[in-house]
Order: C-alpha cells, then structure tokens, then sequence
C-alpha cells in the first residue's frame, strides 16, 4: 500500500492511534475524533477505516 | 598487517555512531535486519564523547560545590575545593561507562561493528577507510543505508579552533584546569550551560551575545529567570555585540575583542575565549554525490515524514538531516528509519518534541507556545503557577521559575509547554505525554499527584488555565 | 475580652484546615459557596507543621551535606559541618511561607476562616470553641459540613509521646540538636524518611521493625534498594522485634528493649527513640454522634465514592477518612466533595493514586503491581530499566534502582508503575497520567524523551515490555 503522509497540523490522536491509521492506509486528518475535545481514539480510526473501504469501489 | 580490499554486503548500513546511528542499528537488528554501524572516532558520537554526557557531568560536579558552598541560610557550613582534574576523571569514567555500554549493546543486538571512515562509492556501496597506518580500506554493499554523521562546531572567523586559548565545546568539556577568566561567544544553550559550569567553580565569566538576550530562542519570560540567576552567578552579559577576533595580551592572557552593529568595540580580558555560535551537518568526505544524495541550502541533508533522502532506499537522520539537532530526536529519527526499512508503519509523526537547557534553573520546553498556538489558528488559553508557590520547590530551595501550560480554549486540547525551573528537563516529560496523547487540561488537572513534588505546578498550571487553581490566583 | 456565644450560619463548614480541609474549602468557595473553614491549631495542618514540608526541608538540607561531603571521588573536597539550629530556621522559614500562604489563599478567595475546636452539637450546627482564657465559642449552622480532621500518631504500650526521651516524628522534625544515637521504631515511610535524615547527619541510627524489611508495604525488590543504600548509609535494622519498653541507662541516655515473636529480648543504646508506628483518626471531640456519623472499626469515618458519610449533606476527606493517608489524596478527595456539594459531576474515581517514599533513594509508585494486576484478572506484561544504564542517572551520580512498567499484556494498557531511584516522586507523575488517560505501552515508548533524562527510563522500560528497549537487553 502506498504511504499516507504525515498530515502538517496538529493532530489530536494517541501515537498508537496514529500508528494504525497508517497500518490501515488511513488519513487521519480525515477521521473525526470522538474522544474529549475531539480527541481521536483507536476505535475512531478502525471504524473510519471500515467505513471508507464499503464505499470505495472494488479493485479490478 | 595490510588488510587488503575486502568486500562484503549487508541489509542496513548505518554511517555514524552517535545517539542517532546506533540507536536506529539496534532497531534494526531487532528486526533481524543484518546490520553494519560504521564509526571513525567514538561509540556514542558526539552526545556520548563530547556533548549530552560530559557537560551534565560537569554541571552535576559544579552545581554540588556550589550548592554546598551557598548554603549558610539553610545551617549548612562548607567551603568546597574542587580539584579539576579529579572531576574530569570522574566524568571520563562515566563517559567511558556509557561508550562501553553502546559497544556492548550492538554486538548483543548482533550488530556487526566496523571502525573506520564511510564514503559513499555508488547508489550501493560505500568505502570504509580504516584508521592509521596501512590498515587498508573495505567495500561494503547495502540495501539501505542511514546516514547519521552528525554535527561539529561552526568555526568564527577570527577564531581558529587549532589555536589553544580558542575553545570548542569538546576543549571546555576537557579542561584540566579551571580558567580564572573566559569569555563565552554566544549564548545558546551549549554557551550558557558551559557558562554556568565554570562560574560556578569559580571563573569569572563573560557571555557576548550579538542577540539582546541569554537562550535568545526561548520566550523572554522564560530566559529572564535564566538570566538573572546566571548574573546573580557572577555571569556578565554583554549583548548586542559580535565578537571579531581575539588577541595576546601583555599580561599573558587574552582580549577578546567584539563589535557592536554600529561598530564601536570593546575588549574583555580572558584566558580562554570558547566559542560556541551553533554547528553545522557533517557531509564532507561522506560522497553524498556518489549516491545521488542531496543537501539543503544549510548543507543539511533533506528527508521525508520517513526519513528518507531523495534516494528511497537512503535515509538520513539526527544532526546532520537537520533541526532540531538534539539527541532524543536523532535516536527517535533512527529508530523511525529503521522500522521503515523493516516495513513497519512508521513515521516521524512526533506531536512534541521536548527540549530541554541544563542551565540553573533548568528550561525546558514541548509543543506550541502561546504565540505559536495563535500563529496556528488556535484561541490559545494559557495556565501558570510558579514554583514560589510550591512546597516542593521551598524545601528544596529552589524557587526560582514557572510552569506554564498552552491549551486550546475551545477543547481543552493541551498543545505544549514551558518549564523553567528545578527538574525542568523531567517534569517536560508528563507534558510530553500530555500532548501526544491528546490530553485535555482537565486530564491533566484532575490527575492526582504527589504531595510535595514539583511536578503539581503542572498539575496547577492545567487547573489555572481553568480558573481552578487552588494554589494561586486565578486570572 | 470576652466573646459571647454568637450564632452565624454557613453554606459549607469545613473542619480543619490540613490539605484536605482547605484545598475543599478554597474550591466550594470558587464555586459561589459561603464557605467556613474552622482550624484549631495551625494552617496547613500536619502536613505544612509537622508532616511532609518539614520533612523534606530537612532531607534537602541533610542529603546536600551529606553529598557534598562523600564527593571525593568527583574531586569535590569538602567537609560540611552542620548547624541543626541553623537548618531548622531554615525550615521553620519554609513552613511559615507556606502556611502563610495557605491563609492568603483562603482570604483571597472568599473563605472565613475561624480559629478554634469544632463540634458537632447536631445534624446542622457546630459549636467552636475558641482557644486562649474566656474566648468563648460560636455557634455556626451549616447546610453541608466537610470533616477533615486528619491523623495523629499511634502510642505504642510502654512509650509515652509526653517523655522528652520519646519523639514522635513531630518531635523529631523540631529537633534542636542533633542526637548521637537513634533507635527509630518502625521501618514504615515515615520511620525510614527520618532515620535516612539522621544518618547523614552524623546520628547512629538502629531501626526496630516488627516485619521483615524496610518500607515492608513495597515489593520486596523496591525496598531492597532502599534498606542496601540505608545500610551503606550506617543504619542498623533489627528486623523481626517489637519495641516493648524504654528505660534510663546509666550513662544518661536510654535503652529500648525489644522482643522477637519467641520472647527473646534485646536492648539498644540511644539518646531518643522515635516512635513511627502508625497514624490513627482523629475523632475524639469532633462530636460525631451528635450528628450521627459512623465510623468504622478502625476509626475511620466511612464515605462512599461521593466523599459522603452515612449523613448525606456531610462529607468526611483525608486522614479521618482512612487509608491511604497522604496529602495529596486528602486534597483530591477535599475537591471532590466540594464540587459535589456544588452540584458537579465529581467522583473519587480516580484510577491512579501515586504515593511516595522521600528516602535516599526515593520510591515512587502508582497503580498496579504485577501481582495486584494477576489479582484483578489481567494477564501482565512487564518492562524495567535499570538507572545504572541510564546517561543521566550516571552524570547525576545516583544509579541505584529501577523503574518498572506493568501493563495488560493482549492490550498494552498501561496498569501502574514502581519507581526507586533518582527523583522517582517527580518520575511517577508520568506514569500516573499514563494510567489515567488509558495510554498504552506504544504510547509511552513511542513519546520522544528528552536526553539526556532520567525520565527516559519510563520510555525504556516502556519499551523492554514490548521487547524492544534499546539501552537494555530485552527478556
Ligand atoms: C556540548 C554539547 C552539549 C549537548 N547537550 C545536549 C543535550 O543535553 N541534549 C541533547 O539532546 N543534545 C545535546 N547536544 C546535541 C547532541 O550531542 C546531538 O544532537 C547528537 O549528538 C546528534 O546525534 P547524531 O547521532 O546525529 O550525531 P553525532 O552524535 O554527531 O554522531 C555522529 C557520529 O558519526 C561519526 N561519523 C561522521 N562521519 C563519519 C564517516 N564518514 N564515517 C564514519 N563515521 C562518521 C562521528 O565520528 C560521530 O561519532 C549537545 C551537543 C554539544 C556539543
Ligand atoms: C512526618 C510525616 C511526613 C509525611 N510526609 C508526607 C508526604 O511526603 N506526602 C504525603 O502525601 N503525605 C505525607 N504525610 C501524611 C500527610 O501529612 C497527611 O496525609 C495529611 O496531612 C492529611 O491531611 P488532612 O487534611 O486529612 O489532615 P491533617 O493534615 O492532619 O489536618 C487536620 C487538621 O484538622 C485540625 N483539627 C482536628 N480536629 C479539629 C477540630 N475538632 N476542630 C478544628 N480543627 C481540628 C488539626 O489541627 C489539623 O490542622 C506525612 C505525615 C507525617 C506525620
């Protein structure tokens, strides 16, 4: 897979959360958080991650 | 014995040996990568041998006489004499110690250790001239390769580095003998630390700085408390000034001559002028063009999120892929690199970045100031408590500083934090965290601490932002 | 003058103002609420008198003569003699500051402060009784009360606290002298934190323990590292006997005599004994029962997780509320009822209650041990880091112990930590927001420390749980 880059800003994620989103091709800029204060957790990141791969199309 | 022009080959090939290199071979041959760490001077680099190590030790040794010796208020009654020479062995041997452990490591972890000096041949190879006489080179073939080859002092024109009565870092860190007087050119953080030891034991010390302030790279709230304990150290400061050039003196000694902008000079008497204005990456003889690597205007090699260089299966960390050139980043840099080689989904992603200044007080630092959390759009809340105002700093006689915690006012999110003050490099740690994990200030105001430690001012600091300290005033 | 028997009313009374009862009182007043905090002794309580302040100020004083002098082998000569009037003026400063302080801080946020001895005379008055020849006492009504009584210390048969021979650790820390010999009766924090203080003094210190280590409430692992360094230090221990009586020796100073479990008696020479067995409630005349409060068989007023006793608009916080009896526990819970009674969403919920042991070296711990976490069903995984392979423990020149991570070994949660060594109480403030925010081993392993740190430790050991730390040698 290919690497997703380091968004630029801050973000609000535990560094095992950010690890994952990069394991599961994840750009976790795009991922709302739904810990305190917007925190983004591990949970968020797995379900952003199922979510976005039911819609994308089927590799042909 | 000649050896001849060997050839071999391995998965990693890692170029110095310092906190970033050979942190970042273990990694790798944690991952059962073979792996080669090529060092032509000292295991452990810079940090280890001339840096990180030695001037805590040092700092440990001056701040202990100085303290004992300044501690009439509290009943105690000492009159220190120390012998440099016998804290300078001490140092070594701690040196000494931790080199030795880094040997020991990597050849645990099965790195394989080559000494000698690496250059690049081609995109695949590089060369390793081994030291002294005849002892021949070798050619080592790589899949990867990590450059790690640190930094060195920029030298000041005007002052050579061969000269004796000049110093390097490394020369002050060596002394034998504690100077009567030294000039100090630059007041960042190795100048001030350095200027801080040798006041201490006794030297008198001046700091020229062309910039209007000591640590002029931190807010001036906070490098105030530095200051002013350093002039209270006996420290004089003279700001604004550039210094030119030294000469011999009559009286056997040295002038140290500066300049100010509008070009009126003056001249500090010394007999030792260690310059230390900043240093910049080690590339030369390292034949970057064989591979194809490129550097930055400032010589620094430039590298991606993963570390690596325009050449994919090259990678370039610590010092000499630029700032912040700090040890912790280079050993987090190295170990990034090498989980990258090994396929693991790394990233130099690090919300926070600590520094710290081993300065009395201590200053250390994480994540976004007040001013940096505005400049990135945040509405930033800022919460302090100084440590006058705690029962740990009071009976540890260390009053002096402040914790000061930055947070976004909307969220609560903590975005960073400044310490100066006691055990200011440790207690960054909690905020460190803090901001990585993506704390809010409630987090960590309503996380108990122990009674009495430093480390409730942080606690304070978060519990102020909110309007809820107890221990001082709410704004 | 003579104050006649006025009558007011309060929304919250607070009785006693140690750590709990005036942290609780400055926060219901934060909160709107007309607070009344009734303190018959001193502000700050045990804690600023006679507990934690004055203790530590006295473990500075005598850990930096004691450095100082035992620093030869870094070429630091110095022969520091010690003037116990002087460092007692000294702490006696820093404790006026901060109780001072504490009354400042109550003023400036609202709170009345009465001086005197509260009683309960029902469910909704207290009686003060104010101090001094004919002062009188006040009657105050209250809708909510907080009893912060705190703890004195246990009498052990055969020693009576009103001997000048027998110090309890209250008397120990207003010491004008310096005693020749010590026994000190009990290896618990307290008995060990003032044994290690007269040590370096230059006292002959026997401890008399009932069990069989020193701070026997750690993992036997932890305390050896403080009862080894205790015995470099000249500290005797006689483990396994109770202290059963003193007597006056012939020479002019005392002997204890002590019993094992088999009857087999000892005696030891000394000039004063410290009893340091234990602390108990303190209830007596605090009129409980006129307004019906329980307690439980030990004494201890029984709160749920609210801080509410059996009486729902009273709360009981700190000492008087049982185990564990620190001062930072008495304060958290002091904020908890306050905003309780304000009507937030407050609990003692909280997942990590650090505590500390200020001996040379210290401890430090929070949350789970491996056992207590196999206890509560989880399987543990465990990471350590030697300080003896840490740079800055060895530049500080204090490398004894350890730092030990415990966590969930499926998940990576973080359960708790162990920390002896150098500044472990400022160390376990980040393991405790570790455990608080749910953070896993990655999480902490992978936050950038500062280096040279002794703060790194927690990262490696972090990381040796997850078998990957690079200054250790992973299991
Ligand atoms: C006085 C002083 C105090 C400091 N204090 C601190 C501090 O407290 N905290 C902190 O974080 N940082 C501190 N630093 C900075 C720190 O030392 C550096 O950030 C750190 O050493 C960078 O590590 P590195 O691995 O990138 O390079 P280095 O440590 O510079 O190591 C590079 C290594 O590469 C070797 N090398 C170079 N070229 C070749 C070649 N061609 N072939 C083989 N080997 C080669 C060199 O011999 C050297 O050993 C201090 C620096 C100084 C000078
Ligand atoms: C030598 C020593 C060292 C210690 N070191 C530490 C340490 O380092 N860290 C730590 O966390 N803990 C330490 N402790 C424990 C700490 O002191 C207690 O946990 C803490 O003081 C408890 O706070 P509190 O508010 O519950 O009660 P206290 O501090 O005991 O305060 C209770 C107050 O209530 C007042 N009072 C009692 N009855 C009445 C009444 N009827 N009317 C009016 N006022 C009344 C008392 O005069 C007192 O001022 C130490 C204790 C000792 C003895």
């Amino acid at each position: 897979t290919a690497d997703v880059e380091t968004p630029e800003g801050r973000v609000f994620a535990p560094p095992s959360a950010r690890r994952i989103a990069r394991e599961l091709g994840v750009d976790i800029a795009a991922v709302s958080g739904s810990g305190p204060g917007g925190r983004i957790t591990e949970t968020d990141v797995r379900e952003h991650a199922e979510a976005t791969a039911s819609v994308e199309p089927e590799p042909t | 014995m000649v050896v001849g022009d060997i050839s071999t080959g391995t998965d990693v090939l890692v170029i110095g040996a310092g906190p970033g290199g050979y942190v970042a071979a273990i990694r790798a041959a944690q991952h059962g990568l073979d792996t080669t760490l090529v060092e032509r001077d000292a295991y452990g680099g810079v940090c280890l041998n001339y840096g990180c190590i030695p001037s805590k030790a040092l700092i440990t040794g001056a701040g202990l006489a100085h303290e004992a010796g300044n501690a009439e208020h509290m009943g105690i009654h000492a009159d220190p004499a120390v012998d440099m020479e016998g804290l300078g062995g001490w140092k070594d041997d701690v040196v000494d110690q931790l080199t030795g452990g880094v040997e020991k490591l990597c050849k645990a972890n099965g790195v394989n250790l080559v000494e000698g000096e690496a250059s690049f041949a081609d995109e695949n190879t590089v060369r390793v001239a081994h030291g002294g006489d005849g002892q021949g080179s070798e050619s080592i073939e790589f899949e990867h390769a990590i450059v790690a080859t640190g930094s060195q002092p920029i030298e000041l024109p005007g002052f050579d580095f061969t000269d004796e009565e000049v110093w390097t870092s490394r020369d002050a860190l060596a002394a034998d003998t504690i100077p009567d007087r030294l000039v100090v050119v630059g007041a960042g953080y190795i100048g001030m630390e350095l200027a801080t030891v040798f006041a201490k034991l006794g030297t008198d010390v001046t700091v020229v700085e062309m910039l209007d302030d000591a640590l002029p790279m931190y807010e001036s709230d906070v490098a105030r408390v530095v200051r002013k304990r350093a002039k209270d150290l006996g420290i004089e400061f003279q700001f604004g000034e550039g210094a030119s050039e030294w000469q011999e003196s009559p009286d056997g000694g040295i002038q140290v001559v500066t300049e100010t902008e509008d070009g009126v000079e003056s001249t500090y008497a010394a007999d030792k002028v260690l310059v230390a204005v900043g240093r910049r990456p080690v590339t030369e003889g390292v034949g970057l063009e064989a591979a194809g690597i490129e550097t930055d205007d400032n010589g620094f090699i430039e590298v991606d999120d993963r570390m690596r260089t325009n050449r994919d299966h090259v990678f370039a960390i610590g010092d000499v892929a630029g700032e912040p050139m700090l040890a912790h980043v280079a050993s987090h840099e190295g170990i990034v690199a090498s989980e990258v080689i090994a396929g693991e989904p790394a990233a130099m992603d690090a919300q926070a970045v600590p520094a710290a200044v081993f300065t009395d007080p201590e200053v250390a630092t994480v994540g976004m100031t007040e001013a940096e959390a505005e400049e990135e759009g945040f509405e930033p809340v800022v919460g302090e408590m100084p440590f006058r105002a705690s029962g740990r700093a009071l009976t540890a006689d260390h009053t002096d500083g402040f914790v000061r915690i930055v947070a976004d006012e909307e969220t609560g999110l903590v975005l960073g934090g400044q310490i100066v003050g006691p055990e200011a490099s440790e207690l960054i740690a909690e905020v460190s965290l803090a901001v990585e994990m993506g704390a809010t200030l409630e987090d960590v105001g309503s996380t108990i601490h122990t009674h009495p430690t430093l480390a409730e001012a942080v606690m304070e600091a978060a519990e102020n932002a909110q309007g809820q300290a107890i221990h001082t005033l709410n704004r």
